[in-house]
């Protein structure tokens, strides 16, 4: 009965659908959700403070220039939290689309708001950019509106490996994941790389998500006695319990790879962090790029380094722009083909690119700990120089 | 006081029965926004007015009745996937279910009180594991996908005729001679039994009967978003909400969940569009006074009741 | 497996068992004596963990010492928590208080979380202190140590509680609340004080479970209802009103964490709740309940 | 009224090494009145317990009408027309007078009264119970006496062959006293055995046409009303404890 009621009062918070205004555009909208709230929170609720300093910068450099209208048009973002939960992020998706009226999406975190957020895309015939979501069962539905920058979940560690390989030393590998669809496969593809490039694999486990305590597992790993311990895309606050319980339990490996390691991982570690070497999205270097990076994180109220994925935001920030710019018009299918078609050098080095799937090349490089901070292992040659085995050394 | 309202009331009577005639024809009206959120509201009446059964009427605080929600989401997504067509997964996720609450009603009503409470919560986090652990089943972490399609019109009819259904069968069970004994059993168990209520066989018959609703809804809620995970439709929030929806609009009423998740929605969708931060603990605070100032619930409050007396749908609960 | 491996993971699963039970023991007080499910319980570990490493990361103080500061702050949290949000509900009707009770403890429970939430925007989202004692080993065998210090503390904070609850007026009330709230106020108990101080103590020790996770582990602002369920499944598991079985629950469950957790990790974390499942069907009220 | 309907033979019950009966044995005539007597804690409401079904006797059998109970739940022996009042009266606060009353009809009767139109009849027990007029009100809204009379109204809606009232005098101002009886006795007239614990003598001796008297446990005497107040073992009995306190 007080249905009804409550459907006015939801009818209410709708503004009147006023039909969009033909001719010019007055601003592209940029519209999508970054979880605030729930379990994600803690990896993405920042990123809210990176766009709005991404939309910032670009509209005090005018905008971004489109043709078909004879000038540059200011970007908007306009963003939810969807309380990292399915059903929220369907109706927000549902909302932009319809309410905030957006010209492209930029996805949430994690595959399961991906499935649901991607619908929206299908049925407005939006471009859909899936800032993070490179898990192959995301691309099984046909829905040309989609495309990501980041390389398969399987192919995350390429750049690792290519490391690795070069570096020697090295022969026996245990790897832990977490159980969840994107660490198990991003796991899974480096455990088939390291075998490809001669090295062996002789633990591999993946512990439950709520895992709270992992001496029973590091007591296993111990038996195996590897050369190098990796913990594959093991986020906080899981790793950092492994660790510490396999400081305290004695596993000292020759190598020890945390490849999602943030601030809160260092701190808890301490003074043990030491020589611990892991992933991130950036890596020094001076083009205009990494200085702009610099800039937007610091606009942000963080580090570069502090968000690993900061940098895959700023990737797609400028993979959007790009588009956009090449498509030189607000036209859903025209900005669709031009996303589709990116073809953008960054970093001076980075080579961005669609395949046919719509998987991008975006991967992240490796990094070490040295006194509390992480330096940069790459380019390979250099990393070489500067890369210490952790021997054990808590 | 009664003369005082009669406009007020009529008019909102008004509102509502329009509201109530217009959420048939609310997608040609083309709000797509509109139908999504509503379609969630929906989902969570249906939940509120099914745990009501066990939790309102016979006054055991189920905080495990979502576990019903996410069997039947499993069930039925699996059945899906084997081929069923539509009506055939649900009635297989209903069969699970409804075999699943006579199962467990044993062991757990030998548990009164906070006790039953608390082995029920227990068992929503049991169910995540399993469902996590039976990979070659469920899929595990992976969750389970079913094929996609825009199922967003199909969708808010069938939620809408199974909330109409809950509500309708609440209305019954609390004018049923079964209501009646579920009643005595919240009052006093073991009079009840000295009067010559089964207990046990009453409080097995209300669990599943409670149950079969959130089943289907899961099932139903599987086939719209075509995926979900274990921690998904386990989740320890999403296990209180429904009870915090119920308790809020008037437990042991029949408009009492209606009312709670109509309001609790409409608040936190509110909350989610207009505020910057802190949502969460806005709704926590709503939640609470709530608790501590309204233990009948809003329509239990004088003023609504003298509303509801005039729009026909004061009920007695004594 | 080999007895020291044997010999390893059981001590693992005690000394877990013991980090379970220094919370759990707080809960099994306010349930006992208020009849309360108290679904905060969780959170106020988080927020002393929070603070405990405030303290000791931003002031640079030993996290020890952080937590003998902080914790005993949270007596007071909890005395006033029970007055403020739990004594107005004790009138009413059973299933009825039951129900306010879920709510109110509910909605402090999302207050909590938010608000930490909110607080560690920017910051680490989990908090965890870099602090290590030194690892004991016997032989081929480690002790790990943190928890052994907080294995000592339960042992010390059983035998203690025995002690209150005998000899104590303030404990002999406890327990005749726990025994029979209206028995205990006709025999002139002012049950609403000591309601009051249960949930203070039982706060207390659910912040210095809280400064001590943050060391040996960590803390984030979401760990609080997850924690509080495993803790209810070990109070309901030991019995109401013993704490020995409270610490029996504890200790089974990490045994049972711990040797399953190295058969199959996959199934570890299931172990709480499918024992006390198992608990239940045998004995309703529990291992040790009467 | 010489057939037995309700049979007690070495009923024992042990409360964790504590006994509150031992070894008692009574008949109870079909159609009588009889009164449980004894100072507190003598055991009479333990033996209205197992006789309801609300305990088991620890040895011993309790048989209802050549039906041995003591093993049954207290549905199935309300069903087979046991009802019960309880010491400190027990309502279903929460519901109306009328829904009170309907519970015991709807689901105490067993077979019986099998004829009988629901409406008519409870309004028929209402009067007899003077709670005519009130059936919409919540039964935590009645005065203790309505209470008392509302107790007995479920009681009779089921119907019972046998009714145990546990002190449901007691508490009473005179002329209610009187009352009650009167409606004792007239509940006793339709063919009811009734079972009454009782300390006041008065209804003792107005009502019962024969009394049990319990000490500790055990079943110190048994016969007529008049015979039991001149027993020296009673006397002793209920002086004995007088003069412990």
């Amino acid at each position: 009965m007080l249905l009804g009621l409550a459907g006015l009062a939801l009818a209410a918070l709708l503004p009147a659908g006023a039909p969009q205004a033909q001719g010019t555009p007055k601003e592209i909208v940029i519209g999508g959700t970054i979880s605030q709230s729930g379990p994600l929170q803690g990896i993405v609720a920042p990123f809210v403070k990176l766009a709005k300093a991404w939309e910032d910068r670009v509209n005090a450099r005018g905008g971004i220039p489109m043709k078909a209208y004879g000038k540059s048009l200011p970007i908007r973002f306009v963003i939810y939290d969807d309380k990292s939960d399915p059903a929220t992020t369907l109706s927000f998706y549902e909302r932009l689309a319809t309410v905030d009226k957006v010209d492209v999406f930029i996805g949430p975190f994690s595959s399961g708001l991906h499935n649901a957020a991607l619908q929206a895309s299908v049925s407005h015939k939006i471009p859909f950019f899936m800032v993070e979501g490179n898990d192959p069962f995301l691309f099984k539905d046909p829905n040309p509106w989609r495309v990501t920058g980041l390389a398969p979940a399987d192919k995350e560690q390429t750049r690792m490996v290519q490391f690795l390989s070069k570096l020697g030393g090295l022969k026996t590998f245990a790897i832990l994941a977490r159980d969840n669809l994107h660490e198990k496969e991003s796991a899974k593809g480096l455990a088939e790389m390291l075998s490809q490039a001669g090295f062996q694999v002789v633990y591999q486990e993946t512990a439950p998500a709520d895992t709270k305590d992992f001496a029973s597992i590091v007591l296993a790993m111990k038996q195996k006695n590897p050369d190098a311990v990796v913990v594959e895309a093991l986020a906080p606050p899981s790793n950092i319990q492994f660790l510490k319980q396999a400081r305290e339990q004695g596993l000292n490996p020759k190598e020890l790879f945390v490849s999602h390691a943030p601030v809160p991982v260092i701190k808890g570690l301490g003074p043990s962090s030491e020589n611990m070497v892991s992933m991130l999205y950036s890596f020094d270097g001076d083009s205009a790029d990494h200085k702009e990076f610099q800039e937007l994180c610091k606009a942000a109220g963080f580090e570069p380094w502090q968000y690993s994925e900061a940098g895959i935001r700023y990737r797609a920030y400028r993979r959007i722009e790009d588009a956009l710019e090449r498509a030189g018009t607000l036209d859903k299918e025209a900005v669709r083909k031009a996303m589709w078609s990116t073809d953008l050098t960054l970093f001076g080095e980075e080579q961005m690119k669609h395949d046919a799937t719509g998987f991008g090349t975006d991967m992240p490089y490796p990094v070490q700990v040295h006194d509390g901070k992480y330096v940069s292992l790459w380019p390979i040659e250099k990393g070489l120089k500067v890369h210490r085995f952790k021997d054990g050394k808590w | 006081m009664r003369r005082s309202v009669p406009v007020l009331a009529l008019g909102l009577g008004g509102v509502l029965v329009a509201g109530l005639l217009a959420l048939p024809w609310l997608p040609l009206a083309g709000g797509g926004y509109a139908v999504k959120v509503l379609t969630l509201l929906l989902i969570y009446v249906v939940l509120a007015q099914s745990y009501d059964i066990v939790g309102g009427t016979m006054g055991y605080v189920n905080l495990g009745h979502i576990a019903f929600f996410g069997l039947g989401a499993y069930a039925c997504g699996i059945a899906f996937n084997a081929g069923l067509a539509l009506p055939g997964a649900l009635a297989a996720g209903m069969a699970v279910v409804m075999a699943f609450a006579a199962l467990i009603s044993y062991p757990f009503f030998r548990l009164r009180g906070a006790y039953f409470s608390l082995a029920a919560f227990g068992l929503v986090k049991l169910m995540e594991n399993v469902t996590i652990n039976l990979r070659w089943l469920t899929g595990g972490s992976n969750g389970l996908k079913v094929a996609a399609a825009d199922r967003t019109l199909p969708m808010y009819y069938l939620t809408l005729g199974l909330a109409a259904a809950t509500i309708l069968a609440g209305w019954l069970v609390n004018r049923s001679r079964l209501g009646l004994a579920m009643k005595s059993i919240r009052e006093d168990e073991a009079v009840a039994r000295d009067f010559g209520v089964p207990t046990l066989r009453i409080k097995t018959q209300a669990l599943v009967l409670s149950a079969c609703f959130p089943a289907l809804m899961g099932g139903l809620y599987m086939w719209y978003f075509n995926f979900i995970e274990p921690a998904q439709v386990y989740g320890l929030k999403i296990a209180l909400q429904p009870v915090a929806m119920a308790l809020l609009g008037g437990s042991g009423l029949v408009v009492g969940p209606v009312l709670g998740a109509a309001l609790l929605y409409a608040l936190e969708e509110f909350i989610w569009t207009h505020v910057e931060h802190l949502q969460g603990a806005i709704l926590g605070l709503v939640v609470v006074l709530v608790g501590l100032f309204m233990p009948g619930g809003v329509a239990r409050l004088a003023p609504v009741q003298r509303l509801l007396e005039r729009i026909g749908l004061r009920e007695d609960d004594r | 497996m080999d007895g020291t491996l044997l010999l390893q993971l059981t001590i693992n699963g005690v000394l877990l068992g013991g980090v379970y039970t220094l919370a759990a023991f707080g809960l099994s007080l306010i349930f006992g004596v208020s009849g309360v499910l108290n679904l905060a319980h969780g959170e106020f570990l988080m927020l002393s963990g929070f603070l405990v490493f405030l303290v000791s990361d931003r002031l640079g103080i030993n996290p020890f010492v952080a937590v003998a500061l902080v914790s005993p702050l949270f007596f007071a949290v909890g005395y006033a928590f029970e007055r403020l949000l739990i004594r107005p509900l004790a009138l009413r009707k059973e299933h009825v208080r039951l129900a306010s009770a879920t709510l109110v403890t509910l909605g402090a429970a999302l207050i909590l979380e938010d608000g930490a939430a909110f607080f560690s925007l920017g910051t680490e989202f989990e908090k965890s202190v870099g602090y290590f004692l030194p690892t004991l080993r016997l032989g081929p065998l480690v002790l790990p140590s943190l928890k052994l210090v907080v294995f000592g503390l339960v042992a010390l904070l059983i035998a203690g509680l025995a002690a209150f609850l005998k000899y104590t007026y303030v404990g002999l009330a406890v327990q005749a609340v726990t025994q029979s709230p209206r028995g205990a106020l006709l025999n002139g108990v002012p049950t609403a004080r000591i309601g009051a101080v249960a949930f203070g103590i039982g706060t207390f020790l659910a912040a210095a479970a809280g400064g001590l996770e943050v060391i040996h582990s960590y803390v984030s602002p979401l760990i609080g209802l997850p924690l509080t369920l495993k803790y209810l499944c070990i109070i309901v598991m030991g019995g109401l009103g013993s704490f020995v079985g409270v610490a029996l629950g504890g200790i089974l469950i990490g045994l049972g964490e711990s040797f399953v957790g190295f058969l199959n990790p996959a199934w570890g974390q299931t172990v709480a709740y499918l024992l006390l499942v198992l608990v239940l069907l045998t004995r309703p009220t529990g291992l040790l309940g009467k | 009224m010489s057939a037995t309907l309700i049979q007690a033979r070495g009923v024992t019950k042990d409360f964790s090494g504590l006994r509150a009966l031992n070894a008692v044995d009574f008949d109870i005539a079909a159609g009588s009145i009889t009164a449980i007597i004894g100072p507190n804690g003598a055991g009479k409401t333990t033996l209205f317990n197992l006789i309801a079904g609300d305990e088991r006797p620890t040895s011993g059998t309790v048989v209802f009408d050549g039906r041995e109970i003591g093993h049954l739940a207290p549905d199935e022996v309300c069903r087979l027309g046991v009802a019960r009042t309880y010491q400190s009266v027990r309502p279903f606060l929460g519901l109306s007078v009328w829904n009170n009353v309907k519970v015991g009809w709807l689901y105490g009767r067993g077979g019986r009264a099998a004829g009988l139109k629901m409406e008519p009849d409870l309004n028929e027990i209402l009067r007899f119970t003077r709670l005519d007029g009130i059936p919409e009100r919540r039964a935590e809204t009645l005065t203790p006496l309505e209470r008392k009379r509302l107790e007995l109204a479920r009681a009779l809606a089921t119907h019972p062959r046998a009714l145990l009232l546990d002190e449901i005098i007691a508490g009473l101002t005179p002329t209610e006293t009187g009352e009650m009886m009167q409606t004792i006795r007239a509940i006793n007239a339709r063919g009811i055995t009734v079972l009454l614990i009782e300390h006041v003598m008065k209804a003792v001796m107005g009502l019962s046409h024969h009394v049990i008297v319990l000490h500790h446990g055990e079943k110190i005497a048994e016969g007529e009303p008049e015979a039991i107040v001149r027993d020296p073992g009673v006397v002793e009995a209920y002086l004995g404890t007088g003069t412990q306190g």
